[in-house]
């Protein structure tokens, strides 16, 4: 069943679209310097601050880091549904060549849902309990298609056959709390695919669901992928998610980049301290059992960032340079870029670690 | 009671690297370190409405408990040369048909409304807040037990039962506070129930359990001080109540007993002049509105601050 | 009754002119069917319209039931006895018998015929126990109501038929006021046969509460209305009116709106005093105020049984206490009249030239200081929390009370707890009201301070030798007789003894509506009257 | 869903036997003796016992009770002592009254109170909010008897425009629905808006947002429905409390209702009236909330049975 | 005992000897009255000085388990020893005072901590509970002891939980179960809301603390890296059930029951290398736990199921030193 050859398949495909990297008419997102801020009364949380995202047709671009580093603050961004105190501040994001920042509430509303949609990470909550799980999907098409009641449950139904939701018909009447929360996640998943978008959002779409169920969801996801001409978003905080779906990655850390890099790239060829420090954390199968590698303390808190690089407090490598200003994102080739000032030298060149 | 067991420890047992983080990190300002008192400050300081009541209530309450310094009448003394005055120097409030002052009679009718609000409601609650504890921790009969009298007693409706409550009892404060009381119990105890009910599955009070804590301890010292939040906001929406409800059952005479005099008591007498000398019933409802008024917006804001600790 | 020297000069006229247009211009808004209705209030609600039961609520009684003879009003305060059911009636030289010769051509509500049948199952319904009538003081004195009463018999061996429409009435012992007493309200002559058959809906239920009044009972809308209408077979002169209508209304100024807004016909002061001297001190009401004094006594009284009001000097001081002037100026707009004796002027007896209680607060104070009580005492006023209209009156007396030294509580009793007290002879002080059920000095005096009676109201009167002589002089047939030894108790009870404390009495106002035309109050100053005479009438 | 109604019915039940009896004890204990308080004071003493014993007065008071149940079952809840009527006709004739002024008074709370309540949890904190929900504050606060007195004064008597009291056709039940609907309102509009809110927080909202919902179709269509059950429930549980509601409001407006029934018994010590027409507000009230609570399972797909 | 397999010739600290737990589901319009088949007929040793770690999917009665182990709920059937006394037989107060012994630490560091409560507080509760000291002094000395030893600055003595993050308070956590020197500390999850960089401090300090302390853990959790580090032994269950019980780095390198190999299978690594194109997934969901299968629990999922395995329930055998619940399995 294990088939390395599969792995090298993937391997390939993506190693050929990291050769692409020339070809931006094809991006289907392009964020750029994207600044969302909390305006709160405490102060002003720079949640996200200054991130560039691209993500070319047909990939899946996963982002993932801590707790609070502003991965979802990034995806609502795109979408423009930033709760009260925060909005955007600055940056441009391009959907399809279509700048989104500054379109108004109507435009918008004709974005979400169709070339933009999204699904969350508690199933159950993210469904409304009143409504039969059917009538909230086919909403999303009645919403930006003009068909028919009939035929949108047409639709609906195929959607979830395509997701995989066994009895479809049945299952289209009925209500969230009758389904398991695999089905559930395939539910919205089928919302979010139902209008065929250009990009689809999955905030840490498996981390409530139980392995076996995430596994299925994954290859679900993937399979969608393949199939259609939809981008992934993927928002995560499991490198092994990452590891097993992505194309690309980007590393965020409080409200910054900090390393983007083709998925094997990533894994192979890690530079950010903060990056290491993420995958050492994790218990290897192969380590004996000795003291795990740990970054130490904590997120810092947005309203007091340090001075300097933001990871420069946790960070085993910082030289005094950290301290004092904030390095900039360096091309280390490979399509693969660190923000780090031990790769200052990189610049341009395209050096192995 | 040194117990052997207990290994004892020193800097040298400490592990090398236990990734502690560095002092600057734990920043105690920037977490979430509000308590409940900061909160209702802060909301003090940010809602007007909520502020210019509780200044309206503590001027009510002061005015209440020095009523003899504040006017130089007795709220009895008849004056039959004054009866119905109109407002005047001498009587701010002018004078009533019997020619006692308005005003005097409205200071000492404040007295049996703020003991009306704050006593029996807090009596009420400090049962309700006991019977609901035990009804929740222990569950099973004692539960069902002391839920149906709840349900009983809020069957009722309340002005109704604490007519019959303290018509069974002649009348008068006393009566009303036992009426009222009685009625008023069942909600806290339901309210508290819920609360120690989802407070019983809360880790913590399991923790607590497995380290052999007594259940009394368990009862009061982990479940209620969490419940606090809820008592205060039941405690703004009862003591409201408790007014209106001794003002209705003063009007319809089964309240307060004359001579002595309470604001429903007075718009139900001065009801009559109402067309002729209106500022007599106008008055005292005004007193009740405003006094209630005030209440309840200190308690909507109250209520906004303490919102995050009511939803555990 | 002569007004007192302090009333409005504001003239009472008895009746506005019928000629003279609408001067103060209610609007009359009369719901449909009530074009020719006169509508009143009344309040409270009635218990009962069953006479034998009630006696406070006569209102539909009056005009429903008709007695052997009614007291018709021929001027303020003034009453003649006049024929009714008895055509006639003749009297035994001893005054102990009475003959009754019926009416032949009357019939019921229900179409029964009038006999003797009738006035006979009249009396003995009212002493059989249970009944549980409440007026058997009436026909108390007819010899073998004790038997009766006890339930041993049925039939009262006092009273005889001798034919159809002839009946004989024998009495204990002679009775000056029988007569008089026969045409109190609850005297009502019931139908045999409707009485029977409606059981315990008599009186309630309007279609069996059947009498031979000019107005049949119509309906009873319970908290809403009473309704009685004029009725076609009346063996006398057919009222004017359509009907009578009492709304149920317990709120001074709801009446006092309605009545502004058209919706009534008369406006009884008695039940919205407060609105009183709105009307009164109102220009634009002058020419609708009728009044007439009520043959009435606003009193206080206190339980001899309770120290120190055992003590002559005590209940001297407290009679002075009284500014009988400044309490009826304050509590009834200034219409009324100070009183220092028991009979009210318009009752048989009364007593123009009785002495004045002073008011001296000083005196009072000595007195008490005389007694023993220089620092005063402490006592208690019961207060029946259901006559919001007598509250005021308790806290001014108190404050009177407490002005020579005394320390007053109030106490306030739901009604019936105060009966039921007042009837233990055990309630402290109170302050209350009586008036004329039939003109005679007897329904004043033996109801206060008869020996039994006296304990029943809590006056615990002392003094046996009076009472006794109170009892006898019933039993004075000769009226000048009767007249001077009543007139002579008064002064020993009030004046001597100072057993209670007549404060005044009252001019009965009513507000009538432009549209209705001939009203005159009752005899007694009540507010239920026998409005059934010639003029009363509505012109829309 | 049968089940669960026969077993809710069933917890009514001893509910309802326990309102009774209590009421039956509280005004039991009430001294003053029934037969005094009938006759005051015209009874012969000698008679008092008689009418005690044929009364049943002498016998266990829960002798008394269970009488008085088996009896009130059949619909029979005595006679009045002061009216001596059939309390049970009494009360008939009485409850259309309150029940109209109680649905009156509903419509009115629900007219008023529901847009308020979603005006002011759309607007969130600006002056719409403020003043709404200062309004309702208003309602909650006033004496409902001061309120309906003003409101008689001015616009029954002022200027004429509605009618002072009474209850002949709709026109006479604007006033007391306002005034007791007002209060009502006030509460709905407040839990509306609270609720509102608090379902907007949620998941799925976000979700109906993301799928590019309009605001409206967001509100009305997906917060709404979750957010009206609880306040259906209110609803439901609403009119029965307005029937207590009713007591002022009907002395007020001269309505011959239940409250009224209610509030003259208990000035005349009127022992089986009182009992009567309290037990069957009560009963209204369990059967309201009863109603309430199916409501709520019938509303709610998570309760509801497949 | 019904497990004749010994550990390094350990001693049996906690065992558990057929115990099913059962829960009813009341008063609920749709479900009537329904029970929740929680644990069933699971017989389980736990070793002095081990880590067992139990696994599985949620629902599948983990926490429940450690629950019963530790008498915070009482066993529908079946026997819970604790150093070889049945927890049943003994009384309220010995109960009490034998709570010294074992411990707990859960995985919401926001729940576990009394939010009304100092962090002094919280952690000298079971001392004064116990009376361990007699002086507020001695007690105090200890807290602080106790602090420095989970990596909290003595100084926040007086802070209360939610000045913390939740690294932080999962340490508070850790120092109140270590205060009175326990012998069993059952981790329910401990880690799961952690981020990574926070889980592995925990985790060094949780393997730390078993060394210095010779701790015995029974170490709930989903995360089979983090099983796999920790756990000397695992138990892995499926709904309500055992399916496989065995020494750590053995189950990893071959799983015998389908489920334990499911289970690793689903895994995702993070590695991109060992990334499959085609994954044996587990398909369908979890049955429910109120109405679960017959015969062995896992069949309706297992596609290696046979006619037996719907019908007859698959006892727990030893085989080649672990123990297997399935009815395919052969030495
Ligand atoms: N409504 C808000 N008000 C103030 N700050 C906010 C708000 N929402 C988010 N933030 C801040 O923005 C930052 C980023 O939050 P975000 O939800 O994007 O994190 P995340 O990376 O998605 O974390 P997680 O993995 O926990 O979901 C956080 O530090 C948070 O404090
Ligand atoms: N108090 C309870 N009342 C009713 N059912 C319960 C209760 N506690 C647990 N259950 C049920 O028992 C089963 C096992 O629960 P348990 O918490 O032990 O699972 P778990 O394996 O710990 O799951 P998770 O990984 O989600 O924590 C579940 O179906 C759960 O719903
Ligand atoms: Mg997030
Ligand atoms: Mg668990």
């Amino acid at each position: 069943m294990m088939t390395n050859l599969a792995a090298g398949r993937a391997a390939d495909r993506i190693m050929d679209m990291a050769a692409d990297t020339a070809a931006e008419a094809q991006e289907m997102l392009a964020i750029t310097d994207l600044k969302t801020h909390f305006f709160t009364q405490k102060g002003v949380v720079p949640a996200v601050d200054g991130v560039s995202i691209r993500i070319p047709e047909k990939q899946v671009m996963g982002i993932v880091g801590e707790s609070g580093c502003g991965k979802s603050v990034t995806a609502m961004s795109i979408l423009q549904l930033v709760s009260r105190p925060g909005r955007i501040v600055g940056g441009s994001i391009m959907l399809d060549g279509e700048e989104l920042v500054g379109k108004s509430v109507k435009e918008m509303r004709n974005i979400r849902g169709n070339k933009v949609s999204v699904i969350f990470q508690e199933p159950m909550t993210s469904l409304n309990p009143v409504y039969t799980v059917g009538r909230q999907v086919s909403e999303a098409i009645t919403v930006h298609r003009q068909v028919g009641k009939q035929e949108a449950r047409q639709q609906v139904v195929e959607m979830f056959k395509a997701v995989g939701i066994p009895e479809a018909e049945r299952r289209f009447n009925s209500f969230p709390h009758q389904l398991s929360g695999g089905l559930r996640q395939r539910v919205m998943i089928a919302m979010a695919m139902v209008c065929q978008p250009k990009l689809m959002i999955a905030d840490e779409p498996t981390t409530a669901l139980d392995v076996t169920i995430e596994a299925q969801i994954l290859h679900l996801m993937r399979r969608l992928e393949e199939k259609s001409n939809t981008s992934i978003m993927l928002i995560t905080h499991n490198m092994g998610v990452v590891a097993e779906i992505c194309d690309f990655v980007y590393v965020m850390y409080a409200g910054k980049v900090m390393e983007q890099a083709p998925v094997f790239e990533l894994f192979d060829h890690t530079k950010h301290p903060y990056t290491k420090g993420l995958l050492n954390s994790i218990p290897k199968p192969t380590e004996e059992k000795q003291r795990l590698y740990n970054i130490k303390g904590m997120v810092p808190n947005l309203l007091r960032l340090p001075k300097g690089c933001r990871f420069s407090p946790r960070c085993e490598y910082a030289m005094p340079e950290c301290r004092e200003r904030e390095p900039e994102l360096y091309d280390c080739g490979k399509n693969h870029k660190v923000r780090c000032f031990l790769y200052q030298k990189d610049q341009g060149g395209g050096a192995d670690e | 009671m040194q117990n052997s067991d207990i290994l004892i420890l020193n800097d040298q047992n400490l592990p090398p690297d236990l990734g502690l983080p560095p002092a600057e990190d734990i920043d105690a300002e920037l977490l979430d370190n509000e308590t409940m008192g900061d909160r209702i400050k802060t909301m003090l300081r940010k809602n007007k409405l909520a502020a210019a009541s509780f200044v309206v209530i503590v001027l009510m309450c002061l005015a209440a408990a020095f009523a003899p310094f504040l006017t130089p009448y007795e709220p009895n003394k008849t004056s039959l040369k004054d009866r119905l005055a109109p407002p005047s120097r001498e009587h701010i409030l002018g004078c009533d048909e019997l020619g006692r002052d308005h005003f005097t009679r409205l200071l000492y009718g404040t007295r049996v409304s703020v003991m009306i609000g704050l006593f029996p409601t807090s009596v009420a609650m400090i049962i309700g807040t006991v019977l609901g504890l035990f009804a929740g921790f222990y569950g099973g009969k004692i539960d069902f037990v002391i839920m149906r009298l709840a349900d009983v007693v809020l069957a009722f409706p309340s002005l109704l039962l604490a007519m019959v409550v303290s018509y069974t009892l002649k009348g008068g404060i006393i009566s009303i506070f036992l009426a009222l009381a009685a009625v008023k119990w069942a909600r806290t105890a339901r309210v508290i129930r819920a609360q120690t009910l989802s407070m019983k599955e809360k880790e913590f009070v399991e923790a607590a359990r497995s380290l052999g804590v007594k259940k009394s301890t368990i009862m009061f010292r982990h479940i209620l001080p969490n419940c606090l939040p809820n008592l205060i906001v039941l405690l703004t929406l009862n003591i409201p109540e408790s007014i209106l409800d001794e003002a209705s059952l003063s009007f319809l005479g089964i309240g307060a007993q004359p001579p002595s005099t309470s604001w429903g008591l007075m718009v139900f007498r001065c009801k009559p002049f109402l067309f002729e000398y209106p500022w007599l019933a106008i008055a005292p409802g005004v007193a009740i509105l405003v006094f209630v008024l005030a209440f309840n917006f200190l308690g909507d804001g109250v209520r906004d601050a303490l919102d995050p600790y009511l939803k555990d | 009754g002569s007004p007192a020297a302090s009333t409005p000069p504001a003239t009472t006229p008895t009746a506005p002119a019928a000629t003279e247009p609408a001067a103060s211009g209610i609007p009359a808004k009369v719901a449909p069917g009530y074009e020719n209705i006169m509508r009143m209030v009344t309040n409270p609600q009635p218990d009962t319209c069953d006479p034998q039961q009630t006696t406070e609520f006569f209102c539909v009684n009056f005009m429903i039931f008709n007695r052997l003879a009614e007291a018709v009003t021929t001027g303020p305060g003034k009453t003649e006895l006049i024929p009714s059911l008895a055509e006639k009636w003749e009297i035994s030289e001893d005054a102990l018998e009475y003959t009754f010769y019926l009416r032949k051509d009357v019939k019921f509500h229900n179409g029964n015929d009038f006999t003797a049948e009738d006035v006979k199952y009249t009396f003995e319904r009212m002493l059989w126990p249970e009944t549980g009538a409440k007026n058997q003081d009436f026909v108390d004195p007819i010899v073998g109501s004790d038997e009766v009463m006890a339930g041993t018999t049925k039939e009262l061996s006092g009273v005889t038929i001798v034919d159809d429409y002839t009946i004989k009435v024998k009495l204990k012992v002679p009775f000056g006021p029988f007569i008089a007493s026969m045409a109190a309200p609850a005297m009502g002559i019931l139908d045999k046969e409707a009485t029977e058959a409606a059981g315990k809906d008599f009186g309630l239920a309007a279609d069996k509460t059947i009498g031979t009044g000019p107005y049949y009972f119509d309906k009873w809308v319970l908290n809403d209305e009473l309704l009685v209408k004029r009725f076609d077979g009346y063996w006398d002169k057919q009222p004017e009116l359509e009907g009578i209508s009492w709304k149920i209304i317990s709120d001074a100024e709801t009446m006092r709106m309605m009545f502004e807004a058209g919706e009534l016909d008369v406006f009884d002061t008695e039940f919205a005093l407060s609105q009183l001297e709105y009307f009164t001190n109102s220009p634009k009401y002058a020419n609708n105020i009728i009044s007439g004094d009520r043959v009435g006594i606003l009193y206080l009284t206190f339980n001899q049984q309770i120290k120190p009001f055992d003590d002559v000097r005590v209940r001297k001081a407290l009679q002075m206490a009284m500014d009988r002037q400044g309490l009826v100026d304050a509590l009834n707009g200034g219409r009324g009249t100070p009183r220092y004796g028991i009979f009210p002027a318009g009752v048989m007896g009364y007593n123009p030239n009785l002495p004045e209680i002073p008011y001296d607060p000083e005196q009072a104070k000595a007195l008490l200081a005389e007694a023993g009580y220089p620092d005063g005492f402490e006592m208690t006023i019961a207060h029946d929390s259901s006559s919001t209209s007598a509250l005021p009156r308790v806290e001014l007396l108190a404050s009177l009370l407490e002005d020579i030294g005394l320390k007053v509580t109030i106490d306030s009793m739901d009604s019936a707890t105060w009966f039921a007290t007042r009837a233990e002879g055990k309630l402290p002080a109170y302050t209350s009201t009586w008036s004329a059920d039939y003109n005679d000095p007897d329904n004043f005096i033996y109801t206060f301070f008869a020996p039994g009676n006296t304990v029943k109201r809590s006056f615990n009167f002392n003094n046996p030798a009076l009472s006794q002589r109170i009892v006898d002089a019933r039993a004075i047939v000769d009226p000048v007789a009767r007249e001077k030894e009543y007139q002579a108790l008064e002064i020993a009870v009030i004046q001597e003894e100072a057993a209670w404390i007549p404060l005044y009495s009252v001019q009965h106002v009513f507000l009538v509506n432009d549209r209705l035309k001939g009203f005159k109050p009752s005899w007694n100053g009540w507010s239920d009257g026998w409005y059934y005479y010639d003029g009363l009438r509505i012109e829309n | 869903m049968a089940r669960y109604i026969i077993k809710r019915i069933l917890v009514a039940f001893p509910v309802l036997i326990a309102v009774s009896l209590i009421l039956f004890v509280l005004l039991n204990v009430v001294p003053g003796d029934p037969v005094t308080v009938m006759m005051r004071e015209h009874i012969k003493p000698e008679l008092i016992e008689v009418f005690r014993e044929r009364m049943g007065l002498n016998d266990p008071i829960l002798v008394q009770f269970g009488r008085y149940m088996v009896n009130a079952l059949r619909g029979d809840f005595g006679m009045s002592y002061k009216l001596q009527r059939d309390v049970s006709a009494m009360i008939r004739e009485a409850f259309p009254h309150t029940i109209k002024l109680a649905i009156y008074a509903a419509l009115v709370a629900w007219i008023i109170g529901i847009p308020a309540g979603i005006l002011s949890a759309v607007k969130q904190n600006t002056l719409v909010d403020r003043a709404f929900m200062s309004f309702s504050l208003m309602g909650v606060s006033l004496p409902v008897f001061w309120a309906g007195l003003l409101m008689q004064y001015l616009f029954a008597f002022k200027l004429g425009w509605l009618p002072v009291t009474g209850y002949y056709s709709p026109r006479y039940y604007i006033l007391p629905a306002i005034v007791l609907g007002w209060q009502s309102a006030g509460t709905i509009a407040r839990l509306t808006r609270s609720n509102l809110l608090e379902v907007m927080k949620n998941d799925y909202i976000r979700t109906a947002r993301a799928k590019g919902l309009g605001e409206t179709v967001v509100v009305v269509g997906h917060a709404l429905k979750n957010a009206m059950l609880p306040v259906v429930t209110m609803m439901a549980m609403q009119v029965a409390g307005l029937l207590g509601g009713a007591v002022m409001t009907e002395s007020i407006f001269g309505i011959p209702g239940l409250g009224r029934i209610t509030v003259d018994a208990m000035g005349t010590r009127d022992m089986p009236l009182l009992q009567g027409s309290v037990l069957f507000i009560t009963a209204i009230i369990i059967i309201g909330n009863m109603v309430a609570d199916l409501l709520y399972a019938f509303l709610d797909p998570r309760i509801r049975v497949e | 005992m019904n497990n004749t397999l010994n550990h390094d010739g350990a001693k049996v600290l906690a065992a558990a000897e057929n115990v099913v737990k059962e829960f009813k589901l009341s008063g609920n319009i749709r479900r009537g009255q329904m029970v929740v088949h929680a644990v069933t007929d699971v017989s389980l040793n736990i070793y002095e000085g081990e880590t067992l770690a139990m696994v599985g999917e949620s629902g599948c009665g983990k926490s429940t388990m450690g629950r019963l182990i530790l008498r915070l709920l009482e066993p529908t059937a079946g026997t819970v020893r604790f150093e070889g006394r049945d927890l049943a037989e003994l009384g309220e107060e010995e109960l009490r005072h034998l709570r010294k012994k074992m411990q707990i630490i859960f995985q919401d560091p926001y729940a576990s901590l009394n939010p009304r409560m100092t962090v002094a507080q919280i952690i000298a509760e079971p001392l004064n509970t116990h009376q361990i000291y007699g002086s507020q002094k001695e007690t105090e000395a200890r807290v602080k002891e106790l602090m420095k030893k989970v990596g909290i600055r003595p100084e926040f003595t007086n802070r209360y939980p939610h000045q913390f993050s939740g690294g932080q308070r999962q340490r508070i956590g850790i120092a109140r179960a270590l205060a009175l020197n326990p012998k069993l500390i059952v981790c329910d999850e401990p880690v799961s809301a952690l981020d990574v960089s926070i889980q592995a401090q925990i985790l060094n300090l949780l393997h730390d603390l078993q060394k210095e302390m010779g701790l015995t853990y029974l170490f709930i959790s989903h995360d089979l890296s983090v099983v796999r580090y920790i756990s000397d032994r695992i138990c892995v269950m499926f709904l309500g059930k055992i399916c496989e019980v065995g020494p750590t780095e053995e189950i990893f390198r071959a799983p015998k029951h389908p489920y334990t190999r499911f289970l690793l299978e689903a895994v995702p690594k993070p590695n991109p290398h060992l990334r499959k194109e085609q994954k044996a997934f587990l398909t369908g969901e979890m049955p429910s736990p109120v109405k679960p299968p017959a015969g062995c629990r896992f069949h309706t999922r297992c596609p290696l199921a046979v006619q037996r395995c719907s019908q007859e329930v698959p006892v727990l055998r030893n085989i080649e030193g672990r123990q297997v619940a399935c009815h395919l399995v052969t030495a």
